[in-house]
């Protein structure tokens, strides 16, 4: 089970998360690899939104260690936390668009953020939002996008910064087949380019389809860890 | 630099309801703050012109020579504190003595000869006008042999002094009062701004971005909410004034007396005040945003 | 397909809807019976979130009439909106929970609106609570729940004022199996003891596990409607 | 009806933040209105007591025989405008003369005898201290035959008046002019809580609360700020007040002036004002969110 150190880009080591008193997370331990793609799943509750958000330092860790590509993320000082994001391409489950941006500006921030320039900018954005089917609402505000939209933008945004690796979490959620099949296309394209893609999903048919790991968490805890070199293996997921 | 400015303002433009109610409080809190230095001003300049009326007597022995005038009068006119001398012959003092009597004049009538010395009337400038520095300079002015008494009303002018301290002193306070609150009412608006603001805050954080690229657009749209409030409300004073002076002018005739404006260094210092107070009112904001 | 007008809960006559330039609904005409369980389905932006907008009177119609248990929807004064909004449980694809408020007092609101006692408010909202399994998490607020707990909420909040129609916007979306189960067996027994249902959905297994009527959307038009007896009839979903 | 105070209660805890800053802002409003009302206030009693100093003389015919004095003196009192009349005989008069001249006083101890006539000395109300007033009151007396002259400070008080005239306009313009910046800054303040607040009252609104049901505990809350405002606003002015009053009467020694607070009235007309202007800000805002 445990991953050859050398080519984990996340080790996370007997790490806790409390909120308060309620446990989030107990004592897991994962290794993830370069260019693995990795898929989280259990019941609602289990602590899937909470292990993608230490990562990328959403929430602090209440207990052991994390590192992502070599960083310790108990030792990162607070100037640093933005270069650790950057390494992520995040699909928040509750999207996460700024409301008074349009489609453009929101996924264009990522680019702004890490000072690319205005024309590559441009470039990049539209290409990406065409990949999503997302091109003819690039000067639409969030709030009249449909449900379906807006993760598909939310998708774009995570993807357009050309991360090390993308964290998705329920990314196909609002999503009839052939839009939620783009998706998974598109994450699956990342993960061909050496990508990393941790997604965290109760899409059965998603995880049906895919080939990678797979995690389940159960009330916080880490039940089983799965390879599963085809997608064949999917009766084990239930 | 350049790209910020111009998020700036697209941000203001995209939030334009809550900006525009920050511009218009902000605006009111600056024409508080800078009617009632207007009013302090103008106050002023009218204690000035009355305190231009304070003058010294300095009455002369009954005996000293004329021609020996000329010479005294330039020794008063270097003395500390005076800015005018003028001559006042006896015979001017006693028709000026019948003028002001008015109805108690009957007693110069029956008068044979005048019993009043020839005497210096001396102007002090505004500075000297407090009891004790009169008081300092009578007392040299009695040192002169030529000079037999001083005199200038004591009574009058320390009440009026200790008055118009009273009111520098309140107008001060009053005034400090304000500014304080002027800075506190804009700095809360643009944290209540910035709050309405926060989700947006949270997201660029978490797709990476720099505390300072998401600082600066709010720095700069701070201060441009802040100059823009400093010119509507300074405009609208001026408007104000405009519309007033004419009319108060006028009910104020006798008195050398203009109404005026600020005075343009005073406009810019409260330009000035409004867009630090508008960045201020970022950094609070930011500075408890960023922290969690 | 016309049904028959004296049991229709809601008509629905050559109904149009746009914003701006965007046509999200074209002339839909759709009677929906009391007690019916409809689903309504279509790829996203087909126009089913506007659709169940507009029953509500979340937005105006651009044209057409729509009736509601007897209201024309384009005559009711400003005033009965409420009363209007009153007949419907609103599950919304995007939650809708006050964020400053508990999980308790987000349902409670609906029947301290209508004017209910509090004795009643209490028994009733933490029963509610009891069957979406959220109990335990009655004083929370909502960004702390995690997005499958927010969504039970939602439910609970729409079932809580005894309505006559659930309009359910994707309700299983962010729902592991076992809680989408629990959700749609709530939204079954109401519908079982008389209730009105309208699920908007992508959700291959809730529309080939439930049985009632199938409405397809695309591009804003109303494809088909079908009546499906028994969940067998899942194959013409496609 | 409770309900709705219990409702209120708990959203003024749950948006704490948005409250205090409010809370703040409305209390600091508050605080320059009435600070500049206390300002006002006591100026006012300054020129009042100032006032009382202005005096009319009323000379009598030099024949007039001793015994008529009472009744006139009451005629005179029941003039309209006079305050309060007392009698001066010709030596008590002379005597005043003296002190009054100090300097030229050598002019009278050469008299035979004494050229002043009997007078009475008035003072006026203080509504009747204006140029024109005296003047009429002036004229009157000057038509009884027991009068020879009457006499006062026509131009120092016409100078005086209209000095006194102009800050009058000046405090009430500026006044009003605060009491409007601190209405809309206070309901500017509250438009931007409730805008913060916005998708809560739409959420209440999808699922059928009436526009009553939702707004009612906003204009308590509205209500409470605005109250709590004006108390923190008036408690620190009051503060303020008794740390500064006892140094500033005790360098006004020699006036029978005492600083003093605003009148009860007026602070309860304040605390009244900031609840209403409490409840407008919300009135405002929720007109405006409630229309979409
Ligand atoms: N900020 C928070 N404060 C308190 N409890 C929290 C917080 N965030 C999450 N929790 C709790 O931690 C548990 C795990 O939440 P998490 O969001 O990780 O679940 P999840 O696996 O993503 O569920 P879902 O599939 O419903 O999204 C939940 O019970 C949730 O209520
Ligand atoms: N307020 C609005 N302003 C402008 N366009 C809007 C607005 N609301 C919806 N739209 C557009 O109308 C179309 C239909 O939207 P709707 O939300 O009804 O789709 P949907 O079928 O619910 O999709 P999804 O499955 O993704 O939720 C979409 O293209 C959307 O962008
Ligand atoms: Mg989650
Ligand atoms: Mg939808």
């Amino acid at each position: 089970m445990e991953a050859d150190a050398k080519s984990a880009i996340i080790r996370i080591f007997h790490v806790f998360k409390s909120y308060g008193t309620k446990k989030a997370l107990v004592d897991i331990t994962l290794d993830i690899l370069k260019n693995e793609f990795v898929l989280v799943t259990g019941p609602s509750g289990a602590g899937k939104t909470t292990l993608l958000k230490l990562l990328y330092l959403g929430e602090p860790a209440s207990e052991g260690q994390i590192l992502v590509d070599g960083i310790n993320l108990s030792r990162i000082p607070r100037k640093r936390v933005p270069i650790l994001r950057r390494k992520f391409g995040i699909i928040f489950q509750d999207y996460k668009l700024i409301p008074q941006k349009s489609v453009y500006e929101n996924v264009a921030l990522v680019l702004e953020a890490a000072g690319k320039r205005k024309r590559l900018i441009q470039k990049k954005v539209r290409s990406v939002l065409r990949t999503v089917n997302m091109e003819d609402k690039i000067d639409a505000l969030p709030p009249s996008l449909s449900g379906g939209e807006q993760q598909r933008v939310a998708v774009a945004r995570a993807v357009v910064g050309d991360p090390k690796i993308i964290l998705a979490d329920e990314p196909t959620g609002s999503l009839d087949e052939d839009s939620a099949k783009d998706i998974i296309n598109l994450l699956k394209g990342f993960h061909t380019r050496g990508g990393t893609v941790i997604v965290a999903t109760h899409d059965k048919d998603l995880i049906r389809k895919t080939r990678g790991r797979l995690v389940r968490l159960g009330m916080g805890q880490l039940m089983d860890s799965t390879e599963r070199l085809s997608p064949a293996a999917e009766e084990q997921a239930g | 630099m350049k790209r910020y400015y111009r998020r700036a303002i697209q941000d203001l433009l995209s939030n334009r309801f809550l900006n525009s109610i920050t511009v218009v409080t902000i605006s009111l809190s600056i024409l508080i703050l800078s009617a009632f230095a207007l009013f302090l001003a103008n106050v002023g300049d009218l204690v000035n012109i009355w305190r231009q009326g304070v003058r010294m007597m300095v009455y002369l022995q009954p005996d000293l020579q004329r021609d020996r005038i000329p010479g005294l009068r330039a020794e008063i006119q270097n003395m500390y504190g005076v800015a005018e001398v003028s001559f006042i012959p006896k015979e001017a003092a006693l028709e000026r003595l019948r003028n002001q009597m008015q109805r108690q004049s009957s007693i110069i009538v029956g008068l044979d000869h005048n019993p009043l010395p020839d005497a210096f009337e001396l102007r002090m400038i505004p500075t000297t006008q407090t009891g004790g520095k009169m008081e300092t300079l009578a007392k040299e002015l009695e040192q002169l042999p030529e000079v037999e008494e001083v005199e200038y009303g004591q009574q009058w002018i320390g009440r009026l002094t200790s008055v118009f301290n009273l009111f520098r002193l309140a107008g001060s306070a009053l005034g400090a009062l304000f500014f304080m609150a002027a800075v506190f009412i804009v700095a809360n608006t643009i944290r209540l701004l910035i709050y309405a603001r926060r989700e947006e805050v949270e997201i660029m954080r978490l797709v990476g971005a720099t505390d300072g690229f998401i600082k600066a657009p709010f720095y700069i749209e701070g201060m441009i909410l802040g100059a823009l409030g400093g010119v509507i409300g300074l405009g609208s004073l001026f408007l104000m004034y405009l519309a007033v002076s004419s009319n108060v002018e006028a009910s104020l005739t006798g008195d050398s007396f203009t109404l005026r404006f600020l005075p343009p260094e005073m406009v810019g210092a409260i330009l000035l005040g409004s867009i630090i107070v508008g960045w201020f009112g970022c950094y609070l904001s930011l500075k408890q945003f960023m922290k969690t």
